[in-house]
């Protein structure tokens, strides 16, 4: 596939480099180690530190992600690997502001140990660490191993209430604890039309007949549940809506957030049509609305598709979702 | 100073080995994205390669006074160049078993397989794989009996490697018959038999060059 | 190309459809005419109101800039075509609140005519239009020529611009001043590497081999001006930015607003590079960046390329730059 | 009531033709959608039959009591329905004649010139497009001619439209040996070389539609 680049062994630093060049009034990145971002904004006194992170080419995420009432600094790995122990350190030093700092990263092996390594090592400082593991999509494991799923376009909720809770002054626990709660309440489920290629390799992440889908496919190109034919709109909301329904229980009355999230090269046109067959379906079960999202939001490169996530919100996270934000890459009033 | 077929190494020696065992890693750069684009993403040479090269960096020219350092060295350079599973796995190969160990100041086939076996625990309980899982640990773990087994028949640094890096080639033969339980080739299932796994053969490319330099003298001054 | 659509007679409805169901709280379609979406936001008395539009497929354009401090309505065509007049007529009537109505449109033979004919209707009804057709493709014709070029990415910068007058209450001939003047001031660049397809025809909308890229391409797929060999991103941005300072004078000391413009499926990571490039370069000829923008702001589909834009500020211009925008689509605090 | 070859039609027939020609172009909706994909986007044919059905809709079941109306009717659907710039260019094509027209209760071959040639005019002004620049116009032009000879010659009705299709089909034929000026082939150059154009074809479809409808007296209902 086609790319705009330079030396492919750069584009992460050079993605950085123009980043925050763009961003210079929200973002910095740190001396101590460049694959590090952190807010140059002024946050309250003794405020939860929130650090995010995970292998590049996901954009805006995770970087995009950094601002007021969201996080506080994202460490950035290769594309589609984890980052290393030491820029997470490097962050997490950068923005403790002694009341802890809080990782949030999706459920991989390599963020799981990078991640799990940056922490021993912080607390080695002294800075208090929790870690929130996300695991919301449904394809990648059985409901009764929710812990092994893999994580991925739900981590905007998470990235969001936690991120709403330490601009709100809550203590690290209860931050912790509304992210796992967002985490818990979370599920999403993807369907992948089309791979896309790492600028190193060229190689396609996955191959794909032209009248195919690939219902739960991961955030790399990972196999999903299975290959079937492309169908219609609609008929792909109902499908990914139905593996969410059985998965976690929402009655007449409940009010839930949504996520349609773009992969990369889907059209918002048909991430709307998409998102409109949800707002249907929702409103037959008798299930409300609160807030809705469209866009890319979590990416996989170029890759063609799209994921549904609903969070069953409760009054808190109902609070913590309308708080507003001001980040390059998302802003809410 | 060209000594054939050592029996035990000074720090420095240990570190002229490794800047060898880096090269040949870097050179085999081609040959592991090959082996990790047919089931995995096709990076491992290019992260094996970032990582022995940030090695490289932090080891040429320096004096070391003991063996640990020069193994943390290593490791630390690839745990903080690396990211992704790999650089936390090949980094405790190296950082994992001197992390408890008492300073020591020459490097024989005892301590090597002492400081293997460390690291192969570590491995394993950083990474949860067990041996048929298809990883690194498959090629790992023979090396290392290899090496416990060649302590107990008295075999000379050189015997001793060269079993270990039989052991490392043998186990990467074998992760071609186990389907993947770990990293992207997890998610193909069945479709990953038949071939072998980058890391396991990153590891027997390791035991092998450290053998050769052993073997031949070999210096990079 | 894969699509996820139902019918693709139906595309655009059901576009709209999600989009009003997701951005309630900002915009409505008309009763009179459900190819009108409007701001449901109170804005203030005797405000010029601002219509935009032209055809579907170039989302989040024109719609989802339709909010506060940016455009009051927006009259929906069919993908790659010019609305008729009876929607812009009727978005006029909705938005006109007896301080006359701004449209802005870019140039292209349906638009001209289409709203054209509206302006003609709406005068009949007794409403003040007055017209601003963008022309910032500096590929589309000769520099003698400007009125003959195309409106492509530039087209936001007038929005923005135009928006920020109406919102600061500047009578109609003002707000019509600051869009032609900001027109005048902007030029853009654009490069295509991949071409995207309708959903009614499939077929793709130009032909291009696997190592070639199209300096100039317009926003349907409009040939520019050459076909050459795919090359690094810094060499294209060096290329763009070449034919843009080629027209329009750039000294030392002067300002300047950038876009940077993903065509629909380049990854942001793509486009960040190409940005830090840009930035190099103005920087070594001593043009300074008042303000940045990098992302999917007028689109082609899926159609993979970008474009740069860049608008030559004065103090008017660059205190409507600064002006807060809060839209579905796009936000500035 | 079928009337063969009627020389002049009331209001109602006006409308029962318009309705046989709707019919017809969109009949012909692949056709015209395989030449507008060869140099175009490929939505002429689709553009087009949205314009003529809602037409339709407005005409059927309808009484008219004037020429104008109908006119009016099927050119305003065009309008309102087609967008992009054949809507505009098409709708003109109806509307444009009998904008400034007195109201009349016949259609017969000389008001049919005098419409149609005012709709030429008005087609010029909003689409700026003349005669070579390979559009409608190269089709509409000579058809204009054909009927206001045909009228000095005292031809009857059915004849006249005969003559217009003629021309209309030159018209067409020609527009392979232009360069388009106008619309999205504008920008293939050259290459539009050897393609006739689409508003063209359909110009000819129209007129060979309505000489169809008066020499068979067909009717809608
Ligand atoms: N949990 C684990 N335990 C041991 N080795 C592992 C583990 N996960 C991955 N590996 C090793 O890492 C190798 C892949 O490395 P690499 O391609 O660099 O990383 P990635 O899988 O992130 O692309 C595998 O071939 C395997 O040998
Ligand atoms: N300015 C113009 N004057 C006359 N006819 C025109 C003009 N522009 C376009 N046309 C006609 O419109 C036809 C194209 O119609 P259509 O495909 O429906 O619209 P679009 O070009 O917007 O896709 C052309 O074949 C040409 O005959
Ligand atoms: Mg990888
Ligand atoms: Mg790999
Ligand atoms: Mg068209
Ligand atoms: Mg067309």
């Amino acid at each position: 596939m086609k790319k705009l680049v330079n030396n492919p062994s750069n584009v992460v630093e050079e993605m950085l480099d123009g980043y925050v060049k763009a961003h210079s009034n929200y973002v910095r990145r740190l001396e101590e180690n460049d694959r590090v971002v952190v807010t140059s904004r002024k946050t309250a006194d003794n405020k939860v530190g929130i650090v995010i992170g995970g292998g590049s080419g996901h954009e805006p995420a995770f970087l995009g992600y950094v601002g007021d009432g969201m996080a506080d600094g994202v460490a950035i790995g290769n594309i589609f690997a984890s980052p290393p122990p030491a820029p997470i350190l490097e962050a997490t030093k950068a923005v403790d502001k002694g009341a802890g700092v809080l990782y949030i990263f999706g459920n991989y092996a390599g963020d799981n140990m990078n991640f799990g390594m940056a922490a021993e090592l912080a607390e080695m400082e002294g800075i208090k660490v929790e870690k929130v593991i996300i695991s919301d999509d449904v394809a990648s494991a059985p409901k009764e191993e929710k812990e092994k799923r893999r994580g991925i376009a739900g981590e905007f909720f998470v990235f969001k209430a936690a991120g709403a809770a330490a601009d709100k002054g809550y203590p690290l626990e209860d931050v912790a604890r509304v992210a796992r709660k967002t985490n818990e309440q979370t599920r999403s489920m993807g369907v992948g039309l089309s791979p896309c290629s790492l600028p190193q390799t060229g190689k396609p992440s996955f191959e794909i007949g032209e009248d195919e889908m690939e219902l739960g496919l991961g955030h790399h190109g990972e196999p999903g549940i299975k290959r079937v034919p492309l169908d219609t709109a609609d008929n792909v909301a109902d499908v990914l809506l139905s593996y969410i329904f059985e998965d976690i229980k929402l009655d007449q009355g409940d009010e839930v957030a949504v996520l349609v999230n773009g992969l990369g090269s889907t059209p918002l046109m048909e991430q709307y049509i998409v998102f409109r067959r949800v707002e249907e379906v929702l409103k037959e079960r008798g299930i409300r609305i609160y807030r809705s999202y469209v866009g890319d939001y979590i990416t996989s490169l170029e890759m063609g598709g799209l994921s549904i996530t609903l969070t069953k919100l409760d009054d808190e996270l109902k609070e913590l979702i309308d708080h507003p934000v001001n980040c390059p890459r998302f802003t809410q009033k | 100073m060209a000594i054939r077929a050592m029996n035990s190494l000074t720090p420095n020696q240990v570190r002229d080995m490794f800047l060898y065992v880096g090269q040949k890693v870097v050179e085999n750069k081609p040959f592991l994205t090959k082996i990790d684009s047919a089931i995995g993403d096709g990076d491992h040479g290019i992260g094996m390669s970032v990582g022995f090269t940030k090695a490289e960096e932090n080891l040429k020219g320096k004096e070391f006074s003991n063996v640990n350092d020069v193994f943390k060295t290593v490791g630390m350079s690839m745990i903080s160049s690396m990211g992704g599973a790999s650089g936390v796995i090949f980094g405790t190969m190296f950082v994992g078993g001197v992390k408890k160990l008492e300073v020591k100041e020459t490097l024989d086939l005892q301590l090597l397989a002492e400081i293997f076996e460390g690291a192969l625990e570590a491995i394993k309980q950083r990474g949860k794989a067990e041996v048929r899982d298809k990883t690194m640990v498959d090629a790992l773990q023979p090396a290392v009996y290899a090496l416990k087994e060649s302590v107990e028949k008295n075999f000379s640094l050189v015997e001793g490697l060269r079993k270990a890096e039989e052991g490392a080639h043998q186990g990467v033969e074998n992760t071609k018959n186990y389907v993947a339980k770990f990293g992207r080739a997890k998610s193909l299932g069945e479709r990953s038999l038949g071939h072998q796994d980058a890391g396991a053969t990153t590891v027997w490319i390791i035991f092998k060059s450290m053998r050769e330099w052993v073997e031949e003298g070999l210096q990079d001054d």
